[in-house]
Parts: C-alpha cells; structure tokens; sequence
C-alpha cells in the first residue's frame, strides 16, 4: 500500500507537538487553533482512510524485516473513535483550559498522546507496539498531573508505578516473544508460535502480557490507579482517559496480541471472561457509594470495560471451544459496539463533569442541585448520557448490552447474562442519583448566578448527545456490514487472519 | 542460571515497586526492573565466542555472519533505554514536587486520597 | 552555587573540550563505529553538566538557556521527523532511506549511509538538549511566573543551604 | 565458558546491590546501590558484545545518578518510619517467589545460553540484517543500520518518548498551574 494517509496519523499529531513549543509560547490562541486543526485534520484522515485494507511497509521494507502498520477493520473502527473524541476534547478545552497556565504544554502532550494511540493501534510489530504505548503513557502521566496540585501529583504518581510496571512487564513479554521465535511482526510471531501454546515460556508470555495490558485498562485486579487518575485530570483529559485510552492501550492492544498473536485457548478465554465479569460487578458496586461525581464516573468506567472484555472473552471462549460461530461473533461484535459506544457516551459524562465544575466550581454531587433550569443544555446531554450508560432504550448503551446479554444466553452462561442485567440495573440507579442531586431539588446559595456554559463547550456535548442518541443505527444490517463486522471479522478468525494479512506479502 | 538470576533481578525490582513507602525508593525499584529486561533482552541475543555486530574493512562477511551476536535487541534496548531514561526522570520529577508539597518522600505520610 | 575549587574548575577547563570533541565524533561517526546519536548526545550533554557543576550555573546558563535548549529539542525531533516524511517526499514510503537509495555511497566512508548521519546527528541534537534541560530543571533552576505572568528563573534553595 | 561464569558473578554482585537498593534505611546508599547496578549491566554489556549500549549506558547512568542525587540531596534521607504491613508484604513475597520458580522452570525452553534464536531461525530478520545490512543501508555498524533505518520509526517514537518526558517533567514543575481568572 502506498496511500499517503497512514503516515499523516502519526506525523501530523508529532509535528504539531513538536513545532507547538516553539511558536506558541507565549500564544494560547495560536495553540489553541493548532491544536484544534491537527486533531480536526486527524478526524478527517481517519475517516478517509476507513475504507483501506492492508499492510504499510514503513521504509520500504517487506513486513518481517521492516516495522508494518496493519489497516483492517477493527484498526480503522479504532482510529475513528479515538480521532473523533479527541477533536471533541481539544473543541472543549478551548475555553475549559483557560484555567490553567501552559496551555501550549497542554496541547503539546495531548497531541503526543494521541500519537501514541494511533502508533500503537497502526502496529502490526511487537516492539513497536510497546513504544508508542509508552509515548501514549509517559504524556497522560504527565497531564493527569497537569493541575499541579496535591491529590493530582500523587494520582499521577501512582498511576505511573502502576503503569511503568504494567510497561515493562509488555516488554519482558515480548522480549520472551522475541526469544522463542526470533521474529518481531505480529503476523511471523503468530505462524511460529500456532499450536505451542502450552509451552511454559509462551504461558508466561501470555501472563505479562495480560497483566500488563490489563493494568493499562484498569480491569479489575489491576485498577487502583484509575479511580485516582481519571478525576484528577482536567475534565477533556479524563475524558479521553476513560473514553479511549484505556480502550487503545488496554482492550485493543491485549485483544489484538491475544486473538491474532498467541490465540485464544480457553484457559485464557475463562480468563478474560472472569476478569470482564469481576470488573462490571465489582466497579458498579464502588461506585454506587461515591459523591464525587467524577470519581463516581470513573468507577464506573471500570465497570464498563468489564462489559467489552467479557464479550471478548465470551466470544473468544466459544471460538476456542469449537461452539456455535454465530454466538460467537454476537459476543465479539457486542464487545466492540460497547467499546465505541462507551468511548462516546463516558467522554460526554466527563465533559458534562467538567461543564458543571466550570459553572460551580464543585465536584461533589451534594454541593450540587437545581441546575436543571440554570444548565438546561449541560442537563439534556446529561440525562441521554446517564440513560444510554445505564443500557435504557433507545440509546446506544442499550444496544451493544443486548448484543452481549443475547450472546451469553445463546453460549448457555444465563448466569452471565444475568449478572450482566443486575449490574445494568445498579448502573441506572447510580446515575439516577447523579441526576436528581445534580439537576433537580433546590438550588443551593452559594450557585445563584450559574450559567450555562460557553457556547464553544456546548457544542461538543451536542456533538457527543447526538451521536450517543444514533449510534444504534450501526446495528442496522447495511451499515453494520460495513462499519462494524470487518472489526468482529478481524477478531474472530483469529489466527489464520493474521496469517493472511499481518505476515505481508 | 543467568536467565533466571537475570529475572531474579527484575522481580527485586518488582517487589522495590510495589511495597516501598518511599518515592524514591519506588523509582529505584522501576530503574532496576528496566535495567533488568534490558540485560535480559541482550542476554538472549548472545553467541558463544561471539563478536559485535559492527563491521569493518578486514572482516569476513561469512564468518561475520555465523559469528556476530544477534543485533536486533541491540536496537531494541538501545531504545528500551532512552524510554527508561524519560519515564525515570518524569517519576524524579514528580518525587521532587510532592516533596515541595508534603516535605516527605514518605508515601504513608502523602495519602490523601482515598485508593 | 558558585562552583567548586581552582583545581576543579583548571581540569574542567582541559577536559571539557575533549568531552565535547568526543561526543561530536560518536555522534558524527555513529554508523560506522560504536556509538551514534544517543551515546553521542548523552556524552556532550555530561560535558554541559560537568561545566555547570565545576562552574556554577549562571556560567552555563550564559552559554545555554534552557529556552535555546527547549528550542533545540523541539528542533532536534523536527529534523528527525522532516528526514523521515521526504521519504514519501522522494516518491518512496515513511521512513525510506531517500539519499542511500538514490545515491549510494562507498563503503566506510563518512558520507556511505545516505540519511542515517543526518537522523544521528537530529538524535543527537535532541538528546543532548532534553538531558541538558532535565539537568537544569530538576537540579538548578525553577521555572516561575511573576505576577505579570513573565517567566523568570530563580534558584530554589535559599542561599547557604545547599550541600 | 568463560563468559557465562562471569556473566553469573556480575549478576550475582548485582543482585547483591538491588538488595542493598531496596532494604538499606539511607536514601542516598540506595541511590549508590542504584549507581552500582547500572555500572554493572554496562560491564555485562561489553561482556556480551554490545559496545554500544555499554557507552549509552555507562553515559545514562552517571546522568540519572546525578538527577538522583541532586533530588534526594538535603532532604529527608531517612525514610521507613512507622509500621510495615507484614500480611501484604509476605503475600507478595509469596508470588514473586512462585513466580521466579516458575520462571526458573520456563526459561529451560530458552535453550542453551550462547545459542540465539538466530543461530536455529535461518530467515530471521537479524540473520539479514547481519549479511545485507551494509549494503542495504551503508552502515558499517548493524546496530545503527537497524536502529536508523530498518527500524528507523522506534526511534522516532523513542526520542518522542523522551521529549514528552521532559515536556511533563517542565510542566510539572511549573510553580503556578492555575491562572488568576475564574472559579477554582
């Protein structure tokens, strides 16, 4: 492939970070304007390159001698939800950020970051795949901490330990990769290894690379620094946090090493399954008690993520089983669908956080109340975000928790789907606290002059609100063959997939 | 055996992480986790009575090749290490300004949030 | 800090030039011996650190700010970065070696590696000004805004305290 | 033979010096222990025909130590007060010792030390870079042939790796993150 675009989504981001210190020092509107227009222009690469298929030789050179990048149907769905919330994010901190200094340093780590998940959802090579997890790392460590305070230093501490360490054991584990088939590309490591699986070495490998994936996604036992991390962080930077980078550097990554470089077998799909399913009970349980509202969002992306990787694992456990296909790719293609949808409805709950705290200055719901009039906008995109969170028809949460409630009962697990309901269930009622201390009741003394946010911020929550109320039409058979089942494909055929694609020409 | 005291290394390292109390102790325990993968990574790449893979006008290309050690995780922990350097001064950096804050490196000490 | 001893700062004053001499030879000849942009780099930044610690800082600030040294950083990734994209400029691909494809030159010899002596010497650049820029920031300066919001630089200690 | 003995010394000495690191009471003797474990992976790395990263090493250490130092310098350098945690600590010695077990038990899989894969994969990537790569690149020295052009795009992710570090690193120490305008 010779396509110019692939290499834009990289070099644009690295550009701007780069040439943004040295012009707009002193500049905040130049910053703003280049910001906004490298991440406007990434939204456009990758949607014009969604339709692309194949292997990018990067400097010439064929696959297993050179660094490959691979386009195919879950990498081009990926790339259009982590492009598209992130130029909501930049749209909003326009006006968000100017509470802060160094706005410039702001735009710079936010565009190195989403270079980072670009690189590392372009990567088609092990090592590869390692760096630009670290580039996406190093610079969110750096922007959690970018309010200077006490609680965000010491979030942003723990959250590089635990990151640092969830990094290097990646590392170890493709260096134990390297080790035993001497090849780095997805494609030759996943020919070599096919039916070795049960080597210790490769077990092992299989373990660091969970553990390590599964930090960078905060599944649960794995998750103590998120609830730190993500509420520190200014409102656009928790948004994109908890809307895609987990899912970039966790759930993708780790989806894409398990089912196309090791394979699943179904030790490590029960594994998947029992993480996924831990994570949604135990995150919607720690967040119920919460009355921060962005710590409460923030549990309850762990819960939430718990819903994409049991539908991965349930997927992966029925392939691996010899089960039933369809039930299979039910599960997967649930998984995925929630994960995008998750990406859009948990960016606009954090920027609707980020909204409120503008206007009164508190994040604690019990300080909060009677805004429904004040803050009518802020109150709808609000309310669509809660209800489709919380799986209430006929917004896009809804859907992709039937795909994977069908999928459990189809696979014979009816106590999954039931668990999966329950903690439905306990969702809604958590946000149908957040709602009524936030918008309804009476209007405390010290908010008497809010007001709605500035228009700039709105829009991107309109923005994000009408795609949360929409995005059930991707289930409609003509969009979703294009759009999402090239992904659930690249999932669900698993080995020989990469056999055929990532290997190369 | 050097496999496994190589990893030995790096599960010190491991444990440094994870149960210390201090900041800079937990830093010191990242940096020998790093140095540790990275000693592992050329570990693996070497060959008995073998040379580096650098070439020069009086070398024999055939006996170069059955004799040079393996030169891809040369690369690879020569970027692993600039990477280590950049995450471990970011951690310094952050050691030094919750010492301003706390006047601790004491993370008991540091606690505020609830974990 | 005002520096260290008469002796200190006499050697420094020898070895600096060597330190530097040497740094630029690794960087410059980094694809035909041991070494190349990192090793390079880190090494001319020891001999800025070495100055800085034998001298004191307003010796090294005066030759290098930590502005000029941020400036280099941005620019040293630029280079590297604008290196790689006339890959696709040439008509080839990301990161193709544009000059050795077109232009091969002989072996062992300086100007033999078409693009990588130009990305050694970007890497180079970049390396040497981030670790000059870390030094100063994490172990001499402070970057402040005064109330007119203008950065300023002071010095963190109080005077005396230090060591 | 003779490397593997040393090698195994060296690793012992340095395990000897993370023990230190990590138990000693004095910040500024771990800071050392730390100092003494990179001297000895670099002297590992000229053991093991890497003279490139023992430079790179050697240079990143001494620049690390200094950071370390200068941090740690005329501050409290006697931490460790109050209680340890005994339950959590022995379950976490627990795991790490299973796992080093069952790494000991894995890493046989690895074959002999001094056989790289290399030597058994005859069409691995290394195995060309070794026989073309001066003539693909012009780089007589193969490990900055892969660095700088095979893999050219790590090292691009690489130095913005390092650039988005210190950039974190300016903009977490910046004294005042707030601008005056606005609610808190």
């Amino acid at each position: 492939m010779n396509s110019i675009l692939p290499p834009l989504l990289i070099a644009v981001p690295l550009g701007i970070a780069f040439l943004i210190p040295l012009v707009a020092r002193r500049l905040d509107r130049l910053a703003d304007t280049l910001g906004n227009l490298a991440t406007l222009s990434l939204l456009a690469v990758a949607l014009l390159m969604f339709p692309l298929r194949g292997v990018y030789r990067i400097g010439g050179w064929n696959p297993p001698v050179g660094i490959s990048w691979v386009l195919d149907g879950l990498s081009n769905l990926m790339l259009v939800v982590v492009n598209l919330v992130s130029f909501v994010a930049t749209l909003f901190s326009i006006r968000y950020m100017e509470r802060y200094t160094a706005k410039h340093r702001y735009y710079s780590l936010f565009l190195l970051m989403v270079a980072g998940m670009n690189g590392v959802i372009l990567s088609g090579d092990l090592f590869n795949l390692f760096v630009f997890l670290e580039i996406a790392s190093v610079s969110s460590y750096a922007l959690v901490a970018f309010g200077g305070r006490h609680e965000e230093l010491e979030a942003s501490f723990k959250y590089l330990v635990l990151g640092s360490v969830g990094s290097t054991l990646v590392l170890l584990a493709v260096a134990l990769s390297y080790a035993v088939t001497g090849y780095l590309n997805m494609g030759s490591v996943s020919t070599l290894i096919a039916g070795r699986q049960a080597e210790p070495v490769l077990l092992l490998a299989a373990v660091f690379f969970i553990v390590g994936f599964g930090v960078k996604a905060a599944v649960v036992p794995f998750h103590p620094w998120l609830p730190d991390a993500h509420p520190s962080a200014p409102a656009p930077i928790s948004a994109m946090l908890s809307g895609v980078l987990i899912k970039a550097l966790g759930v993708y990554a780790l989806s894409r090493v398990l089912f196309n470089v090791i394979g699943v077998d179904p030790v490590i799909a029960g594994v998947l399954i029992a993480v996924g399913a831990l994570s949604m009970v135990v995150g919607v349980f720690l967040a119920v008690g919460q009355w921060d509202f962005k710590r409460l969002l923030a549990y309850h992306s762990i819960s939430q993520m718990g819903y994409v990787v049991l539908g991965l694992g349930l997927g992966g456990y029925i392939l691996a089983t010899g089960g039933a296909r369809g039930a299979a790719t039910l599960a997967i293609l649930g998984g995925l669908f929630h994960l995008a949808n998750h990406s859009v409805f948990k960016s606009l709950l954090f920027l609707c956080s980020g909204s409120i705290e503008q206007a009164t200055g508190t994040r604690q719901l019990k300080e909060m109340g009677g805004l429904r009039e004040r803050m009518p906008l802020t109150r709808a995109t609000c309310t669509i975000a809660s209800l489709s969170i919380a799986g209430v028809p006929p917004f896009n949460g809804f859907w992709s928790k039937l795909l994977i409630v069908l999928a459990a009962f189809q696979a014979g697990f009816a106590w999954l789907a039931a668990i999966t309901i329950l903690v439905s269930l306990v969702t809604l009622i958590s946000f149908l606290k957040v709602l009524r201390y936030a918008f309804l009741g009476a209007l405390p003394e010290p908010l008497r002059d809010v007001r709605e946010a500035p228009a700039l911020m709105s829009i991107s929550l309109v923005l994000l609100a009408v795609l949360c109320t929409g995005m059930g039409l991707l289930l409609v058979p003509a969009v979703r063959g294009v759009v999402l089942d090239p992904a659930v494909a690249a999932l669900s055929q698993g080995l020989e997939y990469a056999r055929s694609l990532m290997a190369g020409m | 055996m050097v496999y496994t005291l190589c990893f030995a290394l790096f599960l010190t390292g491991l444990y440094c992480a994870l149960t210390k109390k201090n900041t800079v102790k937990i830093v010191i325990g990242l940096a020998i986790m790093e140095y540790a993968v990275n000693l592992f990574l050329i570990l693996l790449g070497y060959r008995r009575n073998g040379v580096a893979p650098i070439l020069d006008r009086s070398t024999d290309l055939a006996d170069f090749l059955a004799r040079s050690v393996d030169p891809l995780p040369q690369a690879l922990v020569l970027t692993a290490i600039v990477i280590g350097l950049g995450v471990t001064s970011l951690a310094v950096a952050l050691c030094i300004r919750l010492y301003e804050k706390y006047g601790t490196f004491d993370v008991t000490q540091i606690r505020r949030l609830k974990g | 800090m005002t520096g260290m001893t008469v002796i200190v700062k006499t050697v420094t004053r020898w070895v600096k030039v060597f330190i530097f001499l040497y740094g630029v030879y690794i960087v410059i000849t980094g694809h035909l011996t041991p070494g190349g942009g990192f090793a390079g780099g880190v090494i001319i930044a020891c001999s800025y650190i070495l100055l800085t610690l034998a001298y004191g800082k307003e010796f090294a600030l005066k030759r290098l700010g930590p502005r000029t040294a941020a400036g280099l950083d941005s620019g040293g990734s630029l280079l590297f970065l604008i290196v790689a994209l006339l890959g696709i400029g040439s008509g080839g691909l990301f990161f193709t070696n544009f000059l050795q494809k077109r232009y091969p030159g002989g072996e062992f010899q300086l100007a033999s590696a078409g693009f990588i002596p130009i990305a050694n010497i970007a890497i180079g650049l970049k390396v040497f000004s981030c670790l000059f820029l870390v030094f100063i920031i994490l172990s001499i300066l402070r970057i402040v805004l005064d109330a007119e919001g203008k950065q300023s630089l002071v010095q963190r200690w109080p005077e005396g305290k230090e060591e | 033979m003779g490397t593997e003995v040393i090698l195994i010394i060296l690793l012992f000495f340095m395990l000897a010096g993370a023990l230190i690191a990590v138990e000693t009471k004095n910040l500024l003797s771990s800071v050392i222990s730390l100092g003494a474990i990179g001297v000895g992976t670099s002297v590992a790395f000229l053991f093991l025909m890497a003279p490139d990263l023992a430079i790179v090493q050697i240079a990143v250490e001494v620049v690390l130590l200094i950071f370390l130092i200068r941090a740690t310098i005329a501050r409290d350098v006697i931490p460790q007060r109050g209680h340890i945690a005994w339950g959590g600590l022995v379950v976490v010695v627990v795991l790490l010792a299973g796992l080093l077990a069952f790494g000991a038990y894995a890493f046989r899989d690895l074959g002999v030390f001094g056989q790289p894969i290399i030597a058994a994969v005859q069409d691995a990537p290394s195995n060309r870079y070794l026989a073309r790569g001066m003539k693909e690149t012009g780089a007589a020295n193969i490990v900055a042939a892969v660095i700088l052009d095979y893999r050219g795009y790590d090292t691009l992710g690489e130095a913005t790796v390092l650039f988005a570090a210190i950039l974190g690193a300016l903009t977490i120490l910046r004294v005042r993150s707030r601008s005056g305008g606005g609610k808190p």
